[in-house]
């Protein structure tokens, strides 16, 4: 039981981490229908940004100042980049986002080298908190959690409570009848993509001293975090959420796990010749297949509801 | 006049062939043979995406599923032929085993993707891209992990002579199934199915009641172009006796994409172009610059964001002023030169920037000597970096003019186009 | 840096058929085919800047074969197994006649094999290839061929080195083995646990995972759980790139206590991007040629090391692309001629110069051999890590040496070799 | 027999809302059938719902005495009704030839097929050039369809939706935005179209309605209050007051 609670808070820690990449990804998708590849590759920005202002200030301020900067940036791209595709079509922002990435990742090596780069953890908070079953989790790392959740809620009140985000949501469905009642809508669009871009920023801030600062670090990153919103239900915060920690809890369950199917076979009595083909597949370990599992869950999510967990239509 | 136009047409084909078919007595290099055989490989994979892309309005970040996939098959089965392991199937026909296999899976990932267009249905593909990448790496026994799998294709017997161990047998192997498949494709745009697919593609609401089932249009023409795409498989792993997990990738996927929109999704000819473009661009400067990437994904987007239709679209826009009156097109000459001079102006000071750039942040160790455009520059020096953000300013200033007045010239031909045909 | 732009536009005219031998017919080319532009770019651009400072030092010296100079003609293949065998192409069209790799074993195998196909098919234009870090141990047994020739010890002799060493390690009684699920990584495990079962029969395996490679992995906490629980007194791993760092940074992190031995998780980008803190909260153990460090290094080696920082501005870390040109260099004299085949009669049985010792070509399979040193990351060292004038503040520390004859290990290696001419 | 399309207590609910409340509705064989009604009555809703854009919440359809309510679009088009759209719904890419050619591709039992050339099938233009002799389209035949005027782009509408062959059309606001003339030519053109065939049409503009229509239903929020000739229906009490009174334009 130990175990199982163990293994359960690991794989907390680790879907709020994915929650909190993929967060501005969804957001923008929800409220604007823009599907952002190069989403990853503002976190790789946020990650490079913040390691070299906290080369010159330190953590704490490359904390606010980079997701800020990452912000303008984004909201510079929406107007002078995306606004103009805007009038092709959803697919046309996603082409557009797709350059956008090469760009970014080829800026990146141009000016920050093509080695990975020293962003450490700040010393500050770079103590064990406490200690559950001979691990010890630093203090950094429930920091991380706690500013994934403040994340969640305060974006979730931001949309759901406040007038903004009555006027955001809206805006998608009735951009006329929005800019009739005075507000201006692609002013609207270009902040909430900033904001969107901020949050990847933020992850990146965040997650870059642990998962490595590097310029592969976009590439890498990339498809999970479009598995976690499909599978959450495409838009939907809620689903989001617990899509990550789904696939967080999953994966780290799997990982834990040493049975492969020759394990059940030869519990059944029966047994494989060592030389067969089929071994391959048998000799195979659930956590082996730990890093395939949420594009297994994606298949499995089409073709049961295709809608995702909370999401209002199919894909 | 039936019988005019499909001479017409095919002649304009039998022409291309011709051309590619003498090819090789122009250029018959080890390498230049197997770069016109890449660009034969590359435009049958290409036509077959733009299938689904321009043809379906699908975007995928994951063809390279069928391409690669069929290409491990056709490997395993040269190599079990190799060993006696199989009996014998001849090479020729071993697109055909490709095609075979990207119908299949297409089939299969199709019925899980194609409820939707857009943009669910383009990161669907991605998931499936990544999970088939993950298989590729796990599955050594049959895909050998990163290594991939070499093979030897010459193997069996050899038919008049042909061993297909020298390259430029195989050149005329992939020519021969390009024109072929890519013909076959261009006949199926002219099918009952091809229009549907253009119709669901610019509307599929309406489609819908018209009585065609949208997602069947969509699952069909995915199926067409994962066979298709499975050929050209085939095809590579004959000219590289190699398949590799790049293959399957995500890397791979791009690729294509990249080639099909920057030379024109909308346009039949469009990915033939960009193919044959990018294929060369790509081989070619991967020798002389590192950041090939940089411009490749800014000439991606400044399409995407200013020439949808690619550059074919480019050129078939001036169809109808060509049709009205040729003379209008004359006129534009001009205009263009100036514009295309100011662009390039300004292309070069950005290009002669991003290479300092580089080198400074890479290749630099100290002395600045830097050679761009038969020039030595000096990378330290102000002098330089003075002229080519002088050429950049000066580039967009003019552009600003130039443009203006290409516009005005392209708006003036078009207003006579519309009033000759209103009329 | 050669005119870029002039190149283009005379391949514009001429397109590829141009033919690049048609001048310097002095110089003996290698052909080098590297990642230039991409994610392991750093990792080519690295190599081939060592490489041209080695060929530059001998042409300096007086060149080789009397007078001619070694040229190192470098080609991008982005680190995609097309475009290696496609630049392959070029080189043999250019008749360039040696070539060297070594940033990813598979674009290694497809050289070899690629080659094994064009020297059977066209006798007389053979073409060599100087393997100068890819490991896979096959290379040198059942795939070995005579136009092949490794200047890295192979992944077996790496094992051996870490098991000889973890084997005399008093701290050591219980070992977790952790790799990268495709062929490196498995032969590393293979490796590793046929090893440790001959020469540290007293150590223990408590854990034996593979993991998908290439940074899918982004949260290692679960891992780090496991090897916590199993009691592991060592990490014996060959992780490398992101799923190394990471590793070691949530071990770091989640406060554990083991030591890592490893070939690629301490190299010199790792441990800057893993910081002071976590590279030494452990002993991160690993097997190189030798290091600056070390109290015995000799000093025609420092001399040589001091004059490539000058060039580079980069501390040395492997001695192998050295090794590589001098016994290139010396095969060349000895032959007297630059053909293939002569200079790979030559190469055969060669010794030369180590850090520790003499350093030998074995005849049997093509593989170098010699004595390997193991070291862990510190701060406290007299020589810090340079890279590009960024001090990283941190090198390495002799832990031990493992002798030439400690991983000298059977070969199943049946080579065909040519006639002689 | 003589009902093509018959609603029963048919009721659509989005949410809270209920737009559509226990409707029951009986079109004859050979009508023209018009349905009248205020804004946000749920005229368009009706429509979606009968065509299969919507599944009804509850209650039955039936088309030629076959429950629809839960097939697919394209499912209900095939057992012969058509529908216009109320905003302009074609290919604009595809010329106007093209678009009509769609439109009955199906019906002439093409469906999926690769293997033939369209070009090359000489009944189905024949066909094409017919429909687009009958909408005064002949001499635009190969302009795309986006470049027309929007009267033209209104009357292609129609086109498409009768180029199937169906029995039963419906359209939806065929005259909005309009001027008198083209209005007046788009009349002339239902009423070549709609002999023979089964008309259930929505529409704005009154004129037109008492013009065309041989039976006219009154919506007004989500409930038929009066269907009858229209004579009648004008001087029908409830639908003084409820519609023509209060929308007095």
């Amino acid at each position: 039981m130990d175990v199982f609670l163990f293994t359960l808070f690991n794989g907390i820690l680790y879907g709020m981490l994915l929650f909190m990449l993929s967060s501005g990804l969804t957001l923008i998708f929800g409220m604007m229908g823009v599907l952002n590849f190069a989403h990853a590759s503002f976190y790789m920005l946020g990650a490079y940004f913040a390691y070299q202002i906290s080369e010159y200030v330190g953590f704490y301020p490359a904390l606010i100042i980079a997701p800020l900067i990452i912000a303008f940036l984004g909201a510079y791209v929406e107007r002078y980049g995306l606004r103009r595709v805007h009038k092709f079509g959803h697919v046309a922002e996603l082409l557009f986002t797709f350059g956008l990435f090469y760009i970014i990742e080829e800026i990146v090596q141009m000016v920050w080298g093509k080695v990975p780069v020293g962003y450490h953890i700040p010393p500050s908070m770079d103590f064990s908190l406490f200690n559950l079953m001979g691990t010890s989790y630093p203090a950094y790392q429930i920091f991380v959690l706690t500013v994934s959740v403040f994340i969640f809620a305060g974006l979730f009140a931001v949309l759901t409570k406040t007038r903004a985000g009555l006027i955001i949501k809206a805006a998608l469905t009735h951009p006329e009848t929005v800019s009739a009642l005075g507000h201006n809508v692609p002013k609207v669009f270009m902040m909430v993509f900033g904001l969107g871009c901020g949050l990847a920023g933020l992850a990146g801030v965040l997650a870059g001293n642990t998962l490595g600062t590097e310029p592969a670090m976009a590439f890498m990153l990339g498809p999970i975090v479009f598995v976690v919103i499909v599978v959450g239900g495409l838009g939907s915060l809620k689903g989001a959420l617990v899509a990550s920690l789904l696939i967080g809890v999953m994966q780290t369950f799997a990982v834990s796990m040493d049975y492969s199917l020759n394990s059940l076979i030869s519990l059944l009595g029966f047994s494989f010749d060592a030389e067969s083909l089929w071994r391959i597949f048998v000799d195979l370990t659930i956590s082996q297949l730990a890093p395939v599992l949420p594009y297994l869950l994606l298949v499995v999510m089409l073709i049961a509801r295709p809608r995702g967990l909370f999401g209002t239509r199919d894909v | 006049m039936n019988l005019v136009n499909s001479i017409k047409s095919v002649s304009s084909w039998i022409i291309i062939g011709c051309i590619a078919a003498i090819m090789p007595l122009i250029f018959d290099s080890y390498f230049a043979l197997t770069l016109l055989s890449k660009m034969g490989v590359l435009v049958m994979f290409t036509v077959a995406y733009n299938m689904l892309l321009g043809q379906g309005g699908m975007l995928s970040f994951g063809h390279a599923i069928y391409f690669g996939f069929a290409g491990y098959v056709s490997v395993h089965i040269l190599n079990g032929i190799g060993e006696e392991f199989l009996p014998y199937f001849p090479i020729v026909l071993f697109p055909i085993i490709g095609a075979i296999v990207g119908a299949f899976l297409g089939v299969i990932i199709g019925y899980l993707s194609t409820r939707r267009a857009g943009t669910a249905f383009a990161m669907i593909s991605l998931g499936f891209c990544e999970m088939a990448t993950a298989f590729t790496l796990i599955f050594v026994v049959f895909f050998n992990g990163e290594d991939g799998i070499q093979t030897d294709r010459m193997v069996g017997p050899e038919p008049f002579g042909v061993s297909f161990g020298p390259q430029i047998e195989v050149y005329y192997l992939i020519l021969f199934w390009t024109l072929l498949t890519v013909v076959l494709m261009y006949l199926i745009t002219k099918t009952p199915f091809g229009r549907m697919s253009n119709a669901v593609r610019d509307n599929p609401e309406r489609a819908a009641f018209i009585g065609y089932n949208v997602r069947h249009v969509r699952w069909i023409a995915f199926t067409l172009s994962a066979m298709f795409a499975g050929a050209a498989g085939s095809l590579h792993a004959i000219n590289y006796e190699h398949i590799g997990f790049e293959s399957v990738s995500v890397i791979q996927s791009g690729q294509v994409l990249f080639m099909a929109f920057i030379g024109g999704v909308g346009h039949f000819l469009g990915p033939i172009i960009g193919a044959i473009g990018l294929t060369y661009l790509d081989s070619i400067l991967l020798d002389y610059t590192e950041a090939w990437l940089l411009y490749l994904g800014v000439t991606f987007s400044v399409i995407v964001a200013f020439a949808p239709g690619g550059l074919a679209g480019l050129i078939v826009m001036h169809g109808p002023i060509a049709n009205t009156n040729k003379s209008l097109l004359l006129g534009l000459v001009k205009p263009y030169l100036s514009a295309i001079g100011s662009t390039i102006l300004g292309v070069l000071g950005f290009i002669g920037i991003i290479e300092m750039l580089y080198f400074k942040s890479l290749i630099s160790k100290g002395e600045g000597e830097i050679i761009i455009y038969w020039t030595e520059f000096n990378a330290n020096g102000l002098l330089s970096w003075a002229l080519f953000i002088g050429m950049i300013i000066a580039g967009i200033l003019l552009s600003k003019i130039t443009y203006r007045q290409a516009k005005e010239s392209w708006d003036n031909a078009m207003s006579v186009v519309k009033s000759e045909i209103s009329s | 840096m050669l005119n870029k732009f002039i190149k283009i536009i005379i391949f514009s005219i001429s397109l590829v058929s141009f033919n690049f031998s048609a001048f310097a017919k002095d110089q003996i080319k290698i052909a080098m085919i590297e990642p230039m532009s991409g994610p392991l770019a750093a990792i080519g651009l690295d190599l081939i800047e060592q490489m041209e400072f080695f060929a530059e030092r001998v042409n300096e010296q007086g060149g080789v074969l009397g007078g001619r100079h070694i040229e190192i003609v470098p080609f991008d293949n982005q680190m995609i197994a097309e475009k290696t065998i496609q630049q392959l192409r070029k080189v043999i069209d250019q008749d360039i006649r040696y070539v060297t790799q070594g940033v990813g074993s598979n674009h290694a195998l497809n050289i070899l094999k690629t080659l094994k196909k064009h020297n059977k098919r066209n006798p007389g234009k053979e073409v060599m290839f100087l393997n100068n870090s890819a490991v896979t141990t096959s290379f040198t047994n059942e795939l070995c061929d005579f136009y092949h020739f490794r200047f890295d010890a192979n992944v077996d002799m790496k094992v051996a080195a870490l098991v000889t060493q973890l084997a005399k390690d008093p701290d050591v009684k219980k070992v977790y083995l952790i790799n990268q699920n495709y062929a490196y990584g498995q032969s590393f495990q293979a490796a590793a646990q046929r090893l440790l079962a001959e020469r540290a029969p007293h150590i223990e395996i408590v854990g034996d995972e593979l993991i998908v490679p290439f940074g899918k992995i982004l949260d290692f906490s679960p891992y780090v759980a496991k090897i916590t629980s199993s009691g592991a007194d060592a990490v014996l791993t060959g992780n490398w790139g992101p799923d190394a760092a990471r590793m070691i940074i949530a071990g770091a992190n989640a406060g554990l206590k083991v030591k890592y031995y490893s070939i690629y998780a301490g190299i010199p980008n790792a441990m800057n991007q893993m910081g002071k803190k976590v590279s030494t909260f452990t002993p991160i153990i690993q097997v190189t040629e030798s290091h600056e460090n070390d109290p015995d290094h000799p000093q025609w080696l420092k001399d040589i090391e001091a004059e490539y920082f000058e060039y580079s501005r980069k501390s040395p870390y492997a001695d192998r692309i050295r090794m590589l040109i001098e016994m290139f260099a010396t095969a060349l004299d000895k032959a007297g001629t630059d053909n293939p085949t002569d200079v790979g009669f030559a190469l055969e049985g060669l010794t030369s110069r180590g850090a520790k010792g003499e350093i030998y070509m074995r005849e049997t399979d093509h593989q170098i051999h010699f004595d390997m040193v193991l070291s862990h990351v510190s701060e406290n060292v007299e020589k810090t890590f340079i890279y590009n004038d960024e001090d990283y503040g941190m090198a390495y520390i002799t832990d031990g040496w493992v002798s030439r004859e400690d991983i000298t290990l059977p070969t199943t290696c049946k080579m065909k070799r040519p006639k002689k001419s | 027999m003589s009902d093509v399309l018959k609603l029963s207590k048919v009721s659509k609910s989005f949410g809270p809302a209920q737009i559509i409340k226990d409707l029951d509705l009986k079109i004859k064989k050979g009508e023209r059938h018009a349905i009248i009604g205020p804004n946000g009555a749920g005229k368009s809703t009706l429509f979606h719902l009968i065509s299969g854009h919507y599944t009804p919440t509850a209650g039955s359809i039936l088309l030629n005495d076959e429950e629809i309510g839960s097939l697919d679009p394209h499912d209900i088009n095939r057992r012969g009704l058509a529908r216009s759209f109320q905003v302009t719904n074609i290919f604009p890419k595809m010329t106007v030839a093209e678009n009509i050619r769609c439109g009955m591709l199906w019906a002439k039992d093409y469906k999926y097929s690769i293997f033939k050339i369209v070009n090359n099938e000489k009944e189905l233009t024949e066909a094409t050039s017919n429909i687009l002799v009958e909408l005064n389209l002949q001499h635009c035949a190969n302009i795309p369809a986006g470049l027309l005027s929007y009267a033209d782009q209104r009357a292609l509408e129609i086109g498409i939706t009768i180029a199937s062959g169906a029995d039963t059309i419906m359209l939806d606001e065929p005259t909005a935005g309009m001027s008198n003339s083209e209005t007046a030519r788009a009349v002339e053109l239902i009423k070549k179209i709609s002999e023979n065939r089964t008309l259930l049409i929505v529409e704005h503009d009154m004129g037109v309605v008492f013009d065309l229509a041989d039976r006219i239903s009154v919506l007004v929020y989500g409930e038929i209050i009066c269907t009858d000739t229209p004579k009648k229906v004008r001087t029908n009490q409830k639908v003084q007051e409820a519609y023509l009174g209060t929308e007095g334009h």
